[in-house]
């Protein structure tokens, strides 16, 4: 058992608290990623686990144990840095088993995991090679290996991704996926790319300012957030909020003329809440109160910018050959299931 | 050859000049060679550097044999206790009979603290083919010093050769104008600090030195050169005569001056009534207190001042100054016989040491900063005596 | 880049401008070349007073033999090299220490005690220059070669600290961090991490060092006498002193004592200049 | 507790405090070293100051005279009026390096080794530089004279004239000083960002005004440093007077460090009292540049 | 008259020639973006009409006025750097008024314009800081207020979003197309997102080694790119391209088991051609020969990665709430109209 628990964690720089008592489960084997905000504090608590940062009160266990305070060798866990953090002296093969070598470890056996390593990650040509030889992925992809090298119970990913250049980004996606399915290791992952969290995840956390906003499978977090910060966050473009208030019993969305019947458990009549809908759910129609400020066309697919005569801004996915044009006036509808519901002061999700 | 002696000898010198040196280094080595179980070690440090120094290895890896000079200059080491009391060697016979001449300059308080090596007169040496051409005479007094020198300016030579940039040069021309302006013993009263530099009779000495000045009959620039950088203008004949100690042959030969083109005269006098004086800076060695072979150190000192040993390093292929030891020969050098003549016969005042080994360190080195600005800026005179003054009541 | 670049400027600009390079260096080198020149007179040019015209013939191998073979100066040289070498070393090797102390670890007094070898390595020598010299006295250690080392060592290990300090706080703090994870003990991290990232740093500090503990005149007249112990640049005032008004000597000695740092220099040039920048302007 | 559970826990606590072991052996060593013969000899210096001391007996306490005494030397007031000239003529080594960088900032063939050629006079000992210029002020023989005669002027004795020396011998130490504020404005250059050269020249900026506005605050950096190690060779200047005119022409070139090498060890010295507080002065005089060194890195360190 | 015209214009390095003969006009007000890979020559030839590089040869006019041997400050050009390149010892006024100040303006002009500026950027607030107390969205509107100052006739950009996060990215993105529609003045924009160049440009130009391959509005160049290299730049994920062969007046594509009727002239029976298909004009159809290797899912759309028996792979777009599982066996559909062929040498569009 060596998933990763964290009990009532907290993290203080000085007087300033940036960790809040949180509260995780990572389970054996899982790929768990973090995101949030910049700052949010995704970096503090994987260096927390990893050890690279002190604890200042609660418990964090891998497995069984209690490693709260032990120091960063001894937890068994294996980081990989956003900048590689290669050493740049030493060879793609000496990198790799430089904690073995360290460790005391005999040479052959160093020898033996490395080519394994190198093996999975297909870095067997350039084992000779210095980092500075090597390209962006490459080098990424000898990070992973130092990792794997030492059989870790626990992979700390921090953005891992995010110094090289979006067509690589995607080929390193697919091989880390491909590597977890591989060596089946928990693993934790930060980033503040929405498709490396969606398509890598298991489970995605979400956090916010120090603390967790909600746990849960991407696809779960997509269709079921459990506030408005998190429907915000996840999914992209991301959700349009419109004011609504609760008239008869069902919801009225002022700026785009409609009241929908839905059945969630709508607080007292003539509350004011938010209605999210996310852009790839609106469906243009042609007519109504809203203007076309700026359509931006992708080409499979285009984005409509609307402003409403209130002021209500939303974006619309726009698809097929036929496009809205700028300056055209048009009106959005939707299926009602597609509706989000959120208290106004509190952004808890109305079900 | 006496086999009694052996460990090591160490010796600190500053006979850095190459023909002292040559000497230095043939002592010792001739030394070495008659105590087979001796080892000499011989360290030579650059004069000027040395004399800062020696307060150094004094204290702190003494010696066994170290240079020095005689008079005021070695007091402040016998009073802090770095110089061995060495009367015992003056008392046995040989010494104390043949080196009688210089042993008031090695005693203080009663008690001997080194030997003299070798002492030297200091004189006006000058360029006779020179004199010749225009027709000059060796001056007897002022008065012949002084129109030499406009015979000279005249034919555009300067009279002195004068180079000031270690100070003490300036000292010497000190030395010899307030000797023959007021006298051996008010000289010595000075540099002992028992009278002040605003003195009239001290301002005389300038004012008989300002008139050289003002002729123009030293130098230009002398403050740049040492005696070493200064001797070419007198080699090159732009300069005629130079006031210096002996050793200044050595250096002048080397050049390529012959005995024919040197000549040498007492300096002149001033005051007709004054008894003339002589500078005659006596060298020594000693024994640091520290030493750890003083046995061997006083072998070696008891050598240094035999007459063998001083006739020979003496002579005018070797140090070419004046034996201390009465029983050695003085060398068939004409410039070491008329300063032994000059300094036995015709020195009835007394002999001084020097500036800077009558006066006591500090005050010499005040005194002698003044005396070459006073080269440089003689309006300056009121100024540098005050100065003096202040330095003197401080000091003494 | 600025200025701007002379490629870009008119054929006639880029003519001028590598005419005047090599015009500006013989005047800036004007007085060294005019050592170098008289290194190779004989005697005679200056007794002639011919100081400024061409050498009347080549004397350049008696002169400098006469430095090597007659005088003491190739023992100064000795000297300075049992100097300096042991000093460089020294100095390094406790300045990567202390840098990597201070750039690495966060405690409580760390600016405090960096700030220390800063100050310390501004202070004007002469308020060293009795204690120092006592002290080396008492330690027994006044006119050795290795009364100066240690001073030197202290001395230079400030400004060496401020220099490697820097440096290794400009390196990457997650080399360190991958380094700990891995289990590496911290003073393999330092060993087998910090170390040879430090070549740069290491290389260039040596020859500034180099430079300095070469061409210290102050503290070889300070705590050494004579050639027993003394480095070169003691050496040459005596060398001087012993030649005074030998100018051809004089010249001939000054080259032969600027000539290793100058070697030193040009052979890692390169590192010199990455060094001042790396320790330096930052 | 057995043996080995103390050595284990002994272990562990070890291992648990490396963080903060670690840093303790590592500073260690150069912290001794500096404590003992940079720190300590400070402090004695200061202490030294208040007695009379001949550096052989014993020395007396004086309490403030020493400093009384130099109230009234006036070879230390020149000394001191000096080391004001030294302090701001020497500044010039940073407008000259910086000109000299900027005419070989450039990067055509040969360059590296101009380069290099230029920073040659602060590779070599001061003892030589100081011997070379003392030849090339030589009223006899010297370049300068020779020069100076070849235009009609002269000839002129700038080291034995009082009012001239302390300039020439700041002049020879500026050579060298010139050539290391021009490597580092050489590195500075380095460092400047081009796209903003290149957004200034958009922005219409040339020659001294581009110089002026938008590349010196870039070279700020380098300037400090300049600055910095300008003064502290200012204040530092010793090898140069003691070669080129040992002082004089009857103190005229004193600095306080050569002055006070010259009370405490000269040949007439040896007040090693005396010279303490010479050197308490000074160090004085450096604790102000010290000071706003220490300030402005400190505001560096929490800028970073 | 203010558009950018140039003709033949070539820049050497040395003997390398990095910009062949382009000839390229960008008219008055219109929106122009470079695009094209790494390395192609996009800054070399904005820095050439900024006149920041020499032209080795031809001409560059700027309105009616031949510019190419002109200083950069006689241009009338504003640039605004990827960096930023803001001077960071003056605050945000005075780096806007640098450049009046320099052409030598009253103060109270240059106060007038740069009120003005910091107006439609809304920098007000900031104009007191320094550059190093703004965060990077905020450097960018400062560099971009910069070059507003000074009035120029011609914007050039230089990947002026690369260094900003994604959210910040398309912010300043719907920013500078305000930007361009406030003040209608010329824009030439150089970038490597698909995105910015898509949402931006009145017209793209695609560079490849220093040569144009196409120039057109973004929805052409979409739809009706010239070669393969255009087709497979524009459009995100890339165009698939497979094997195929001319059999019987038809294009046989033995990838996707199909033959296709098209009405292109096609090549000589039995020629091998390439066939183009965009991810999104794909359709899955659940059975078949090729297997989904990798699906992500981001919320909205997944894509579906498939690999042929043959080896060939493909991306497809997959909407809707049943989506393809991985390991599950598929086949592809489409329209034919979709089709684009492409000539397997030259790369030239078979049309
Ligand atoms: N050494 C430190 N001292 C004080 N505060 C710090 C320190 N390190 C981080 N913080 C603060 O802690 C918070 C969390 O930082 P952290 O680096 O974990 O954010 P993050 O989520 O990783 O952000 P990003 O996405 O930008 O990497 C931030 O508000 C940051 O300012
Ligand atoms: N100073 C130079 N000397 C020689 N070649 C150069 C120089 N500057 C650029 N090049 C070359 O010119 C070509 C075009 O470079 P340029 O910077 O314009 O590319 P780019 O399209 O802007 O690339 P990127 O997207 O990476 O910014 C490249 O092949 C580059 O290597
Ligand atoms: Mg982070
Ligand atoms: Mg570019």
């Amino acid at each position: 058992m060596t998933g990763v628990t964290l009990e009532k964690a907290v993290k203080k720089y000085g007087e300033t608290r940036v960790i809040h008592d949180v509260d995780l489960t990572v389970e054996d084997g899982e790929f768990c990623v973090f995101v949030g905000p910049s700052g949010c504090g995704k970096s503090t608590l994987l260096r927390m686990i990893a050890g690279l940062e002190a604890t200042t009160a609660g418990t964090i266990r891998i497995g069984a144990r209690d490693v709260t305070r032990a120091e960063p060798a001894d937890r068994g866990v294996a980081m990989v840095f956003q900048t590689y953090a290669l050493y740049p002296h030493m060879t793609v093969a000496e990198n790799m088993g430089f904690g073995l070598k360290m460790t005391g470890h005999p040479k052959a056996e160093i020898d033996a995991k490395v080519r394994e390593a190198s093996r999975i990650l297909k870095l067997d040509a350039l084992l000779d090679r210095k980092p500075k030889a090597l390209s962006g992925g490459q080098r990424q992809r000898v990070a992973i290996g130092r990792a794997i090298v030492r059989g870790p119970a626990v992979f700390l990913f921090d953005e891992p991704l995010s110094n090289l250049d979006a067509e690589l980004r995607v080929d390193m996606r697919v091989e880390i996926a491909r590597l977890h399915k591989e060596i089946g290791a928990t693993m934790i992952y930060v980033t503040h790319d929405q498709t490396e969290a969606m398509t890598l995840a298991d489970r995605i956390v979400v956090l916010r300012a120090g603390r967790v906003e909600q746990v849960g499978a991407p696809m779960d977090l997509y269709r079921d957030p459990d506030n408005r910060f998190v429907a915000g966050f996840i999914g992209s473009p991301s959700m349009n909020f419109l004011d609504a208030r609760v008239t008869d019993g069902a919801v009225e969305i002022p700026a785009l003329e409609r009241r929908v019947e839905v059945a969630a458990s709508l607080p007292p009549e003539g509350t004011a809440i938010v209605a999210g809908l996310r852009p790839e759910h609106l469906v243009l129609e042609p007519g109504g109160t809203l203007e076309v400020d700026l359509a931006e066309a992708l080409g499979g697919v285009s984005y409509a910018h609307l402003a409403g005569p209130d002021g209500a801004r939303l974006v619309v996915e726009d698809r097929g050959d036929r496009r809205a044009a700028e300056g055209e006036r048009v009106s959005v509808t939707f299926e009602p299931r597609r509706l989000y519901l959120f208290d106004r002061e509190t952004g808890l999700r109305i079900r | 050859q006496d086999e009694s002696l052996s460990g090591t000898l160490t010796i600190f010198s500053d006979m850095s000049n190459p023909a002292p040196r040559a000497v230095m280094e043939d002592m010792a080595a001739r030394f070495d060679e008659m105590h087979p179980d001796l080892e000499v070690e011989l360290t030579i440090i650059e004069r000027e550097a040395y004399k800062t120094q020696i307060r150094n290895f004094l204290t702190a890896n003494p010696p066994d044999v170290a240079n020095w000079y005689a008079a005021n200059r070695m007091r402040p080491y016998i009073e802090a206790g770095l110089f061995e009391d060495v009367s015992d060697l003056w008392a046995e016979p040989e010494i104390a009979e043949n080196l009688a001449s210089t042993k008031s300059a090695l005693t203080v308080d009663d008690k001997q603290w080194g030997v003299p090596y070798t002492y030297y007169q200091w004189g006006v040496f000058y360029r006779a083919d020179i004199y010749e051409e225009h027709g000059l005479e060796e001056p007897a007094d002022w008065e012949g010093l002084k129109s030499n020198c406009q015979t000279l300016l005249d034919a555009g030579t300067k009279c002195f050769a004068i180079g000031t940039k270690f100070l003490w040069t300036a000292g010497g021309w000190f030395d010899y104008i307030n000797m023959r302006t007021n006298g051996y013993d008010f000289h010595m009263q000075l540099t002992n600090g028992q009278v002040p530099w605003t003195d009239e009779r001290v301002r005389t000495t300038f004012a008989n030195w300002r008139e050289l000045i003002d002729m123009g009959a030293f130098i230009d620039n002398h403050q740049s050169y040492s005696w070493q950088e200064a001797l070419p203008f007198m080699v090159n004949g732009d300069a005629a005569a130079y006031l210096m100690g002996n050793f200044a042959v050595a250096p002048m030969r080397e050049a390529g001056l012959t005995d024919d083109q040197l000549g040498f005269y007492q300096f002149p006098l001033i005051d007709p009534d004054l008894p003339m004086a002589e500078d005659a800076p006596t060298d020594t060695f000693h024994i640091p207190s520290g030493a750890e072979n003083k046995e061997a150190a006083r072998a070696f000192l008891r050598f240094v001042v035999s007459p063998e040993n001083q006739t020979l390093i003496n002579g005018g292929d070797a140090l070419g100054q004046l034996p201390v030891n009465a029983a050695s020969e003085v060398d068939e050098d004409k410039f070491l016989e008329e300063g032994f003549e000059m300094l036995s016969a015709n020195a009835p005042g007394g002999i001084a040491q020097f500036f800077d080994r009558d006066a006591p360190a500090e005050m010499a080195s005040v005194a002698m900063e003044g005396f070459q600005e006073f080269m440089v800026f003689p309006d300056n005179l009121d100024d540098i005596l005050g100065r003096l003054e202040q330095a003197r009541q401080r000091i003494y | 880049m600025f200025p701007r670049p002379i490629e870009t400027q008119p054929r006639a600009a880029q003519l001028t401008y590598q005419a005047m390079i090599p015009l500006a260096l013989v005047l800036w080198l004007l007085p060294l070349l005019a050592v170098a020149v008289f290194s190779v007179k004989p005697d005679a040019d200056f007794t002639t007073g011919n100081y400024w015209a061409w050498p009347s013939r080549f004397a350049g191998l008696e002169n400098y033999g006469k430095v090597f073979l007659e005088s003491d100066m190739p023992r100064y040289l000795l000297n300075s090299v049992l100097i300096t070498v042991p000093t460089v070393l020294g100095a390094v090797a406790l300045s990567c220490m202390t840098g990597f102390a201070l750039g690495v670890y966060k405690f409580r007094g760390n600016l405090l005690i960096f700030f220390m070898f800063v100050a310390g390595n501004f202070v004007p020598f002469q308020i060293l220059m009795v204690p120092v010299r006592d002290l080396t006295l008492e330690l027994g250690l006044y006119n050795t070669k290795a009364g100066l080392v240690l001073f030197h060592v202290a001395f230079q290990t400030g400004f060496c600290t401020l220099f490697m300090r820097n440096f290794i706080r400009a390196l990457p703090v997650e080399l360190i961090e991958a380094a700990r994870v891995e289990g590496v003990a911290e003073w393999r991290i330092f060993w087998f991490v910090v170390l040879p990232l430090m070549k740069p740093a290491i290389a260039a500090l040596s020859v500034l060092i180099f430079t300095f503990v070469w061409n210290d005149y102050f503290w070889a007249v300070v705590l050494t006498q004579g050639a027993e112990s003394q480095p070169v640049t003691a050496g040459i005032t005596s060398f001087n002193a012993q030649y005074r008004a030998a100018y051809h000597l004089m010249s001939a000695g000054s080259i032969v004592a600027a000539l290793p740092p100058v070697a030193m220099f040009f052979l890692m040039q390169r590192h010199f200049i990455a060094g001042l920048t790396l320790g330096a302007v930052k | 507790m057995t043996a080995t559970d103390r050595q284990a826990t002994g272990a562990t606590w070890l291992r648990r405090n490396r963080q903060v072991v670690a840093p303790v052996l590592f500073l260690l060593p150069g912290l001794l070293f500096f404590l003992v013969y940079v720190l300590l000899p400070v402090a004695q210096s200061v202490q030294i100051s208040f007695f009379r001391w001949d550096g052989l007996g014993e020395p007396d306490y004086v309490g403030l005279a020493n400093y009384r005494e130099l109230a009234g030397d006036r070879a230390f007031e020149v000394s001191v009026i000096n080391n004001v000239k030294w302090l701001l003529l020497y500044l010039l080594a940073i407008p000259g390096g910086l000109f000299i960088a900027l005419f070989l900032n450039q990067t055509v063939t040969g360059i590296r080794l101009y380069k290099s050629l230029f920073f040659f006079p602060f590779v070599i000992s001061q003892v030589v530089v100081g011997l070379v210029f003392t030849w090339f002020y030589d009223p006899t023989f010297g370049l300068l004279n020779a020069i100076l005669g070849a235009v009609g002027l002269g000839p002129v004795n700038v080291l034995g004239d009082p009012a001239l020396a302390t300039y020439g011998i700041i002049v020879a130490g500026l050579w060298p000083q010139v050539a290391y504020c021009m490597i580092l404005y050489l590195t500075g250059l380095n460092a400047v960002d081009p796209e903003q050269v290149e957004a200034a020249r958009l922005d219409g900026a040339k020659g001294w005004r581009m110089l002026w506005y938008v590349i010196l605050p870039q070279l700020r950096p380098a300037t400090f440093i300049a600055f910095v190690v300008t003064i502290i060779g200012a204040l530092r200047s010793f090898d140069l007077i003691s070669v080129m005119t040992n002082g004089g022409p009857f103190g005229s070139t004193r600095v306080l460090s050569f002055y006070m090498f010259e009370k405490a060890l000269g040949e007439y010295g040896f007040r090693m009292g005396y010279g303490a507080a010479i050197a308490v002065v000074l160090f004085l005089i450096m604790l102000v540049f010290i000071a706003y060194f220490l300030w402005s890195m400190w505001r560096q360190e929490r800028g970073a």
